[in-house]
């Protein structure tokens, strides 16, 4: 197991009060394996991204705790944190566009970066990477606004990767990107998991076609919970919440048109996390919920590596 | 690149187009004849005399001729270097009154523009986010730029001058130097510089750090260091990079500043009896010699053009954003 | 700007709240404007609580602060305090003009070439680039020599009229990321005219930053004055602090240790443009969630 | 880079004669420097003697020397360059030169030099180029005799010439043209003086003494500072800082304030230890332009003199630095030619009352109750008294002008043109009031009269007659007293006391203050400075133009070293 | 009703349009009374910029565009008619003002004379034609509603005016699934009641939802033109295969499309003109026969 969360609460301070984005997220993680975490717009999928390598200054955790490879994240503890970050775990962020210092080219700032870490550059190494993800040699010696949207996005995977990290992050990388592009970027993620770069991934997305093409195993989420946790196919062929059924049964797949077959989105929105209900998060939503409901449903394994938090399911 | 420095010279040869019609123009336009108070200046009593002098002076300076003809002349002897000649230093030409006071200026403004705006940027850099100096510095900072110029520089004056004793008041060198190449003069000439630059040099600093401070802070808060941190880098790479970008407003800033600052140096040298171009212009002024305030004019507005124009230049050194041909429209 | 005035604080109130929740616990917003506020009050009321003329000689020149002269006498008698307060005016008075119309010109500008773009956007923008460039003071110099200054408002003009340049860049900057937002062409889809646009649309999403243009004019406008006044092409009538200075400093105030004289006038100007500098970051703390101190 | 040029020293200078002067040339040791400040505004600008008005410090003095010097106490000619002279008739005067005088080039001062400096006024453009109406012809009629014919003799102003024109010499200058005699720079000066121009720079002239110079021997004068460095200050404050930081010997600026550091311990001193602390240079003059109404009527101008609370701007304004003119307006040297009967029965004091009885009686009127007086038509009257912009102290004393006449019910508001607007509404007469000075102490109050009563008056009037005061009997009196012979005390007395009565009469100009001649000195390296003090020399202390020749040549003969 | 003919736009960059890029070149299409047209393409292929001329909000370079016959104005008459939903709903309302104030600029402009009680109605009922609780949206500010609200709220706007032409441009782009497809359903609706929408995006997915026919972009140029089942059952043109082969399926793996070498695909932008391959298919290839 490379890596344990348990019970992760993680809050941001607000004016109005603690926004519970994470409010007790209990998961593992395989050693090799690639975690797809789903879930609607706002649930705490990028929250959960940030707690595992680096809280803003409004996050607060709160409670529970993260264990990568056998030991415990200091994830409350910025300065801790830092021994762990990049080698242990790494992030390719949402905002790769910009991640990427304007002013200096790329082959300096590897270098100045590699250093503070205590790490020299292998040259040739880092150019192999880069070949496996399709970048030309040169662009080291240019700056990031010399690149392409692709370029920049595939030059951050292979910099964020470069330490050869147990864990990688990887938040809504692709959802800026046109098909072809995010098509090539999945793929060399793939790649760097094949190779050995990266041990195991968490793999952030809304797009669960996506999703289902790269990751071993599905985890989706609803209102800062876990709700279904389980290997992608099972997720996809066989899901058990009901909160999943319905997120598929909106997808529109190519060629399915509206006068065929009428897809329905799920009616209603998520909760406020500012204060939360009480019992099943999705209650509200749910076309099934019974009176159980009103309790927390427990995060039970239905079937191996299949963990669906319902009472219904 | 080429269209970026097209475009900045149509600029600066507007500038300077506009700047020399509107200076010409003025003065030809204002009430007072500057021949008639030269002349009343020689006090001479007979009538006969005075009238041979105005005649005299009035062909001298060619305010005979139509206006148009003026104007022309105007250009072309600008371009040879001719400002014409100064009315209350009669007869000196204004180039070489100028040429006289410009070291001083120079030597004034460039140390302190410069100095203040390194360690100004130093400063701000360093305060930022760092709770104790950002609570110490960045008071004292507001409080510097919002001191007038000369307050200060009487301030210090009287302070570290009358009282302490520690610093001349007045003029470029000591008044029993020649000026020569040894290190007497050389001590001397800095001992002088240094109340008027420090006065520029402190109100400019105080501008420069909160600039930088509050920059910096954007900066840190930018994808690019967020990234920086979530690679655990530390914070000192961190804040290099930080600042470097942070600094690239600051050049634009300083381009921008440069008019406030020689106004600032004018001030400044006129409180110290600096002998650069301040005390000139002080006095061209209040001898109403246009040719002398047009010249000195023309002089800071060049200046200034030339400034800028190397601001410009290290700018597309620095910032690869505007070799890539992005930045042309903030220019 | 009126426009703009009269609908803003009615709709805004989500915004606002948030903002103003931020304003009243920013220190230093609260103490810059408490300072500010302060030295406008002693302004608009000093002259009238003290009474006579500030140029009016007094019976006892040069003597230092004391229960009659609280900020003492000028050589000539004149009582400190009271060409105090009434400099206070003056200044104030230059700031809201200067500083009024380099903001109001800045805003047409940099609206107009803003929102516009294309050739407007070029010829102001070159227009601005011009004016940039000069260095203001030395134009304010010619200028005020040449014509003269005979009152506060006279020169508070000029000022606004040579300040102008970088507000309008600013806004122009500021306008034309606006202007690409939908919400902008969602307007025209309404239709709505150009003005409109500006004054409903655009202006409104930047009034913090037009309202913190113009603080920093009206500060710049104030310093300006003040090194007009001391160089000696300030006001003829009147009493502003720059000219307080300016009389100091000419009749040897502090050679002559009357300190009394010269400080006071610095230190109002310094205390106001400062305090005016420091609400102004605190105005940015307060609009800007990334400056503000977690 | 400083700009300095190069030391010109006289070849004739001995090297190292200077014993205790410093290792370092460049260096002036400071015991043997004199500082001082006043006259210079702006970086020297020419050494040309024919330019009075803008050459550099001791241009005219120092370094070119006059024929005779002016004791202002004695009221007589010193010979100098001259050794006598003396009127042969009633139109011919001859001119004995002193033997042995060189120019600093080694040849020697004679006749030949003075009749060509005379010559020169010949020039149109020359300011002296008047003399030539009434000087017929130079003649050297000796190496040392000159002698002048002239077709009116002048003896006043003919003595004002003796002192005031510096000689050229006619072997350097003789091909000069016209612009270059009156705008040349004259750049290293030939002449005859103590001292020679060693260096200048923006803000200074440094002048160093000729050891050779003639008079040492010859007038038994020894000028004590080797070098003099006159220094542009430019402004009054920093003067005064520079004084008290002792690098200043000798201010004559205005310096406001300054009795009280002369009150104080700093060191410094003034000619009188207390109030008016200077003497006096000059007289301002309150100047109404008599061809607009109500200027135009005597009654108004001796109410309006009558109305102005002079001693409050000497207290307030000047803090006592200078005092109140008499109603003469004649400087106190000049003190023997004032008629204290016509003062007594005709002259103005300060009185309120008075000046409002007087425009009562001369039918003005305060009819709509404003607390102002209105024209004897009822018009109002509003007048504008113009200072120039910047000259704060007659800033100030317009203002204080104005509260007094409205105290009399005159309405005058102060306005503060540019000097230049100044010049030419005065010089067009197109203004209703101004305040003016511009008649310095000289050997002769013809030079107050001529500027008050010189006829006829034109459009453009330029240096005199600025009220455009027309009486054809005080002018003939004036060009009488231009004729009277300058020792003949009673008969100068008896013409100038009518004019007095003219004066007083019709008011065409009102004497207010009498500005000081001032001259604040540091006494931590000089001494011996010119004091009302029992043994101090009497001699003038200021370094101002056309001053060395009244006595403050003889001021740097006196100095003594701080040390000994 | 809306017609395209050769629009090209070129836009100049720079002081005095010192370089151009041609970001839509040649383009015609039509679009009839309740017919929705699909325009696909990859990001920067000149969708939007399509979508903006026929709003007139960029002037066309060359060609035509006659809406009804005739040319568009960018006019209070012509937004009556033709209104457009942009791709942002974020930045698609004045965050400083409350959401509903896009209503009250609809009647300032369109409907002055109505009476404010009857426009509360008329406002209500197209809250709830898009299925939105009137009481939920109205009196908030954008930043207190969600995406999927924000959308619906534009096309309520557009409903309150009775428009003959939608241009809906990535108006799901920022939605996850299940908002997303309740937006689809209500443009569906819309379009039985004889609404024409030009419905752009780039993911093919929802393009094909609604659409009858659909066009493929491809750097300013149609590449491919016809009916829905058409062009996704049966790409003809190479760029079309490799988007569709691009677009991740569940449960189905990416099939390697072969990079295609030959061809107008060589021929970066510059197509001939289009050809019409089968029945209302048109494909830009001059030599079909050698396209794999
Ligand atoms: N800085 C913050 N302050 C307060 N609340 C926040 C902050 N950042 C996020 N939140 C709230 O926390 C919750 C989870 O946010 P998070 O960004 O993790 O969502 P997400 O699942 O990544 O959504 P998306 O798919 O839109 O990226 C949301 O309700 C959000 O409103
Ligand atoms: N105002 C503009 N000025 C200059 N170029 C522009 C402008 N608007 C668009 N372009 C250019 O025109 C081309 C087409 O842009 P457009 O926005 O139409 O693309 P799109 O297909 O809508 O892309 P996306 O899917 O990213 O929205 C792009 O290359 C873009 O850079
Ligand atoms: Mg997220
Ligand atoms: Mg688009």
């Amino acid at each position: 197991m490379s890596l344990q969360v348990s019970e992760l609460k993680v809050y941001y301070k607000t004016l109005k009060g603690e926004v519970r984005a994470l409010d007790g997220m209990t998961f593992e993680l395989g050693d090799g394996e690639i975690l797809g975490l789903v879930g609607e717009s706002g649930c705490g999928k990028s929250t959960l991204g940030k707690s595992l390598i680096r809280m803003d200054g409004r996050m607060r955790h709160v409670g529970g705790m993260v264990v990568l490879d056998g030991r415990e994240l200091p994830i409350g503890d910025d300065r801790a944190m830092n021994d762990f970050r990049f080698r242990e775990v790494s992030l390719i962020p949402q905002y790769a566009m910009s991640a990427l210092n304007p002013t200096r080219k790329l082959r300096r700032m590897v270098t100045e970066l590699l250093r503070s870490r205590g790490a020299e550059v292998d040259t040739a190494e880092l150019e192999r990477r880069m070949d496996q993800v399709g970048l030309p040699r040169e662009v080291l010696d240019r700056y990031p606004i010399e690149l392409s949207g692709g370029m920049k996005q595939r030059m951050v995977m292979v910099i964020s990767t470069l330490l050869d990290p147990s864990l990688l992050i990887a938040d809504e990388v692709t959802s800026a990107l046109d098909v072809s592009t995010q098509k090539a970027v999945a793929r060399a993620l793939l790649g760097f998991r094949e190779s050995g770069y990266v041990k195991s991934m968490i793999f952030v997305t809304h797009d669960i076609a996506l999703t289902h093409h790269i990751a071993d195993t599905i985890m989706v989420m609803y209102a800062g919970r876990l709700t279904e946790k389980a290997p992608a196919d099972a997720i996809v062929k066989a899901p058990r919440h009901p909160y999943t059924k319905m997120l598929l049964d909106s997808l529109p797949e190519v060629g399915v048109r509206h006068a065929d077959r009428r897809l329905e989105g799920i009616p209603g929105s998520p909760p406020s996390l500012l204060d939360p209900p009480a019992g099943c998060r999705f209650r509200a939503r749910c076309p099934i919920a019974g009176d159980e409901c009103a309790q927390d449903p427990p995060v039970a394994e239905l079937a191996p590596d299949h963990h669906v938090a319902c009472w219904k399911a | 690149m080429r269209r970026y420095f097209s475009r900045k010279l149509l600029i600066y040869g507007l500038t300077f187009f506009v700047a020399v019609t509107v200076n010409w123009l003025i003065p030809r336009f204002m009430p007072g004849d500057p021949v008639a108070s030269m002349v009343a200046r020689a006090n001479v009593a007979q009538p006969e005399a005075v009238e041979a002098m105005r005649a005299y002076y009035n062909d001298l300076f060619g305010f005979d001729q139509p206006l148009w003809q003026q104007y022309v002349n105007f250009w072309g002897a600008m371009f040879q270097g001719d400002f014409g000649i100064s009315i209350w230093l009669f007869p000196t030409p204004v180039s070489t009154v100028i040429n006289g006071a410009v070291p001083y200026t120079l030597g004034l403004i460039v140390p302190s523009v410069l100095l203040s705006w390194v360690v100004g940027n130093r400063f701000g850099a360093y305060a930022a986010r760092r709770k104790l100096l950002d609570n110490t510095v960045l008071p004292v900072g507001y409080v510097l730029t919002a001191m007038p110029y000369m307050w200060l520089a009487v301030l210090l004056a009287w302070a570290l001058g009358v009282i302490a004793g520690l610093f001349p008041v007045a003029g470029g060198y000591s008044f029993s130097m020649r000026p020569n190449w040894s290190w007497t003069f050389v001590l001397d000439l800095l001992h002088h510089w240094t109340l008027p630059f420090l006065s520029l040099f402190l109100v400019a600093l105080g501008g420069w750090a909160i600039g930088m401070r509050n920059m910096i802070i954007y900066e840190l808060e930018s994808d690019y260091s967020n990234y920086l941190s979530a690679l655990g880098a530390p914070a000192r790479l961190i804040r290099r990079y930080a600042f470097r970008n942070a600094v690239l407003p600051q050049i634009t800033g300083l381009a921008l500043q440069l008019g406030v600052l020689v106004a600032g140096a004018l001030v400044t040298e006129i409180v110290f009896a600096y002998p650069g171009l301040g005390s000139l212009i002080l006095k061209a002024i209040q001898n109403q010699d246009f040719f002398l305030l047009q010249g000195t004019f023309l002089f800071i507005v060049l200046g200034v053009l030339i400034a800028n124009f190397i601001i410009d230049i290290v700018y597309v050194v620095v910032d690869p954003r505007t070799r890539a041909g992005m930045a042309g429209a903030q220019a | 700007m009126t426009a703009l005035q009269e609908t803003a604080p009615r709709e805004r109130e989500g915004v606002r709240r948030e903002a103003l929740h931020f304003a009243v616990r920013n220190a230093k917003l609260m103490t810059g404007f408490a300072i500010v506020v302060v030295l406008l009050v002693l302004g608009m009321v000093g002259p009238w609580l003290v009474g006579g003329a500030p140029n009016d000689y007094g019976t006892r020149p040069m003597s230092p602060p004391s229960a009659e002269h609280w900020l003492g006498t000028t050589t000539f008698g004149q009582d400190i305090f009271l060409q105090f307060v009434h400099g206070l005016r003056a200044t104030f008075l230059v700031g809201v003009i200067g500083g009024g119309i380099a903001a109001v010109i800045g805003m047409l500008v940099g609206f107009v070439a803003g929102y516009r773009g294309g050739a407007v956007d070029e010829v102001l923008n070159m227009l601005t680039n011009v004016i940039l460039v000069i260095p203001t003071l030395a134009v304010l110099l010619i200028i005020n020599a040449y014509l003269g200054i005979r009152s506060v408002a006279v020169q508070g003009l000029f000022i606004g009229l040579t300040q102008w340049p970088w507000a309008a860049r600013a806004i122009r900057a500021q306008t034309f990321s606006l202007r690409t937002r939908e919400f902008v062409d969602l307007a025209r889809m309404s239709g709505a005219g150009t003005w409109r646009i500006v004054s409903r649309e655009i202006a409104p999403n930047m009034s913090s930053y037009l309202f913190m243009t113009f603080i920093l004019l009206f500060g710049g406008a104030i310093l300006i004055a003040s090194s007009l006044d001391f160089i000696g092409l300030g006001p003829t009538e009147g009493v502003s602090l720059g000219l307080m200075l300016q009389n100091a400093n000419q009749w040897s105030a502090l050679q002559l240790g009357m300190w009394w004289w010269f400080v006071p006038p610095g230190a109002g100007i310094t205390a106001i443009v400062g305090a005016l500098y420091v609400a102004n970051v605190g105005l940015d703390e307060v609009f800007n969630p990334k400056l503000r101190e977690t | 880079t400083g700009g300095g040029s190069t030391p010109n020293a006289p070849a004739t200078q001995p090297q190292g004669q200077a014993g205790a002067a410093s290792a370092d040339p460049d260096q002036l040791p400071r015991n043997e420097t004199l500082y001082t400040t006043g006259t210079q505004w702006g970086p020297p600008l020419n050494y040309n003697p024919i330019r009075e008005w803008d050459s550099a410090v001791g241009t005219k003095g120092l370094v070119y020397e006059t024929l005779f010097h002016y004791d202002t106490n004695a009221a007589k000619l010193v010979p100098w360059l001259a050794e006598s002279g003396s009127w042969t008739d009633d139109t011919t005067y001859e001119l004995k030169l002193r033997q042995g005088v060189k120019w600093s080039d080694g040849q020697p001062f004679s006749a030949k030099d003075v009749v060509y400096t005379f010559e020169l006024g010949k020039m149109e453009t020359i300011p002296f180029h008047n003399l030539w109406n009434w000087l017929e012809s130079v003649k050297a009629t000796g190496d040392r005799t000159v002698t002048f014919t002239f077709s009116k003799a002048n003896y006043q102003e003919w003595d004002y010439m003796l002192y005031s024109r510096a000689m050229v010499p006619e072997h350097v200058w003789k091909d000069r043209s016209e612009k270059e005699v009156l705008d040349g720079t004259n750049d290293n000066p030939v002449a005859t003086g103590a001292y020679t121009f060693m260096s200048k720079d923006q803000d200074r002239v440094v002048l160093q003494r000729r050891d050779d110079w003639w008079g040492k021997a010859a007038l038994n004068l020894d000028p004590k500072p080797r070098y003099i460095v006159d220094i542009a200050t430019p402004s009054n404050e920093v003067a005064m800082g520079m004084l008290l930081q002792k690098g200043l010997d000798l201010s004559n600026n205005f310096l406001p304030g300054v009795a009280n550091l002369v009150q104080g311990n700093f060191g410094l001193t003034t000619y009188y230890k207390e109030p008016p602390y200077m003497l006096s240079a000059n007289t301002a003059w309150l100047v109404p332009n008599t061809t607009k109404k109500p200027m135009d009527d005597p009654a108004f101008r001796k109410a309006l003199a009558s109305s102005i609370d002079v001693k409050k701007i000497v207290e307030s304004v000047y803090g006592n630095l200078v005092k109140a003119s008499s109603p003469t307006g004649l400087l106190p040297q000049w003190d023997t030619y004032v008629d204290q009967n016509v003062v007594s029965s005709s002259g103005f004091t300060f009185d309120t009352g008075k000046a409002k009885k007087l425009l009562a009686d001369a039918g003005y009127k305060d009819g709509d109750g404003d607390g102002f007086v209105e024209n004897k038509d009822g018009s109002k009257i509003s007048l504008t008294l113009i200072v120039p912009s910047g000259w704060t102290d007659w800033m100030e004393s317009a203002r204080s002008i104005a509260a007094s006449a409205k105290a009399a019910g005159i309405q005058i508001t102060p306005d503060f043109p540019d000097f230049n607007a100044l010049v030419e509404k005065r010089t067009a007469g197109d203004f209703d009031l101004l305040i003016n000075n511009e008649r310095q102490l000289s050997n002769s109050p013809y030079t107050y009269y001529e500027y008050m009563f010189q006829l006829p008056v034109r459009k453009q009037q330029n240096t005199v007659n600025f009220a455009r005061y027309e009486n054809e009997k005080a002018w003939d009196l004036v060009q009488q007293l231009d004729q009277v012979k300058t020792d003949d005390t009673a008969g100068m007395q008896k013409i100038i006391s009518q004019l007095q009565q003219i004066h007083f009469d019709d008011m065409p100009i009102i004497p207010l203050w009498y500005n000081g001649l001032w001259a604040q000195h540091s006494t931590s390296v000089w001494k011996n400075w010119p004091s009302a003090e029992g043994s101090a020399p009497k001699t003038g202390a200021v370094m101002w133009r056309n001053w060395f020749e009244l006595g403050g040549f003889e001021t740097l003969t006196q100095l003594q070293p701080a040390g000994s | 009703m809306l017609r395209l003919d050769d629009v090209t736009k070129e836009f100049r960059i720079g002081a005095f349009g010192g370089k151009s890029v041609t970001a839509v070149r040649e383009v015609s299409f039509e679009v009839a009374p309740g017919e929705v047209v699909s325009l696909i393409g990859e990001s920067g292929s000149g969708k939007s910029t399509i979508g903006r001329m026929i709003l007139g909000l960029n002037p066309v370079t060359r060609g035509s565009i006659t809406f009804d016959g005739r040319p568009v104005r960018a006019d209070k008459e012509y937004y009556r008619h033709i209104q457009g939903i942009f791709q942002d709903p974020f930045s698609s309302f004045n965050p400083v003002f409350k959401a509903d104030r896009v209503y009250g600029m609809i009647k300032e402009t369109y409907y002055p004379a109505v009476p404010q009680a009857e426009w509360e109605e008329r406002v209500e009922a197209a809250l709830r034609d898009v299925r939105l609780n009137p009481g939920q949206v109205l009196g908030r500010y954008p930043h207190q509603l969600s995406g999927g609200q924000l959308q619906r709220l534009l096309i309520a706007r557009a409903l309150l005016l009775d428009i003959k032409l939608l241009v809906a441009d990535e108006i799901t782009s920022m939605l996850d699934a299940s908002t997303r497809i309740d937006v689809l359903n209500l443009l569906a609706e819309l379009k039985t009641r004889g609404l024409g929408v030009l419905y752009i995006t780039h993911d093919l997915s929802l393009g094909t939802y609604l659409a009858e026919r659909t066009m493929v972009l491809r750097r300013g140029s149609i590449v491919e033109m016809g009916l829905t089942g058409g062009v996704f059952g049966d790409p003809l043109h190479p760029y079309t295969r490799e988007l569709l082969s691009a677009v991740p399926r569940l449960n189905q793996a990416w099939d390697d499309a072969t990079p295609v070498d030959s061809c107008v695909y060589h021929e970066r932008g510059a197509t001939g003109a289009l050809i019409e391959a089968e029945p209302g298919h048109f494909v830009a290839c001059a030599r079909l026969d050698t396209c794999p």
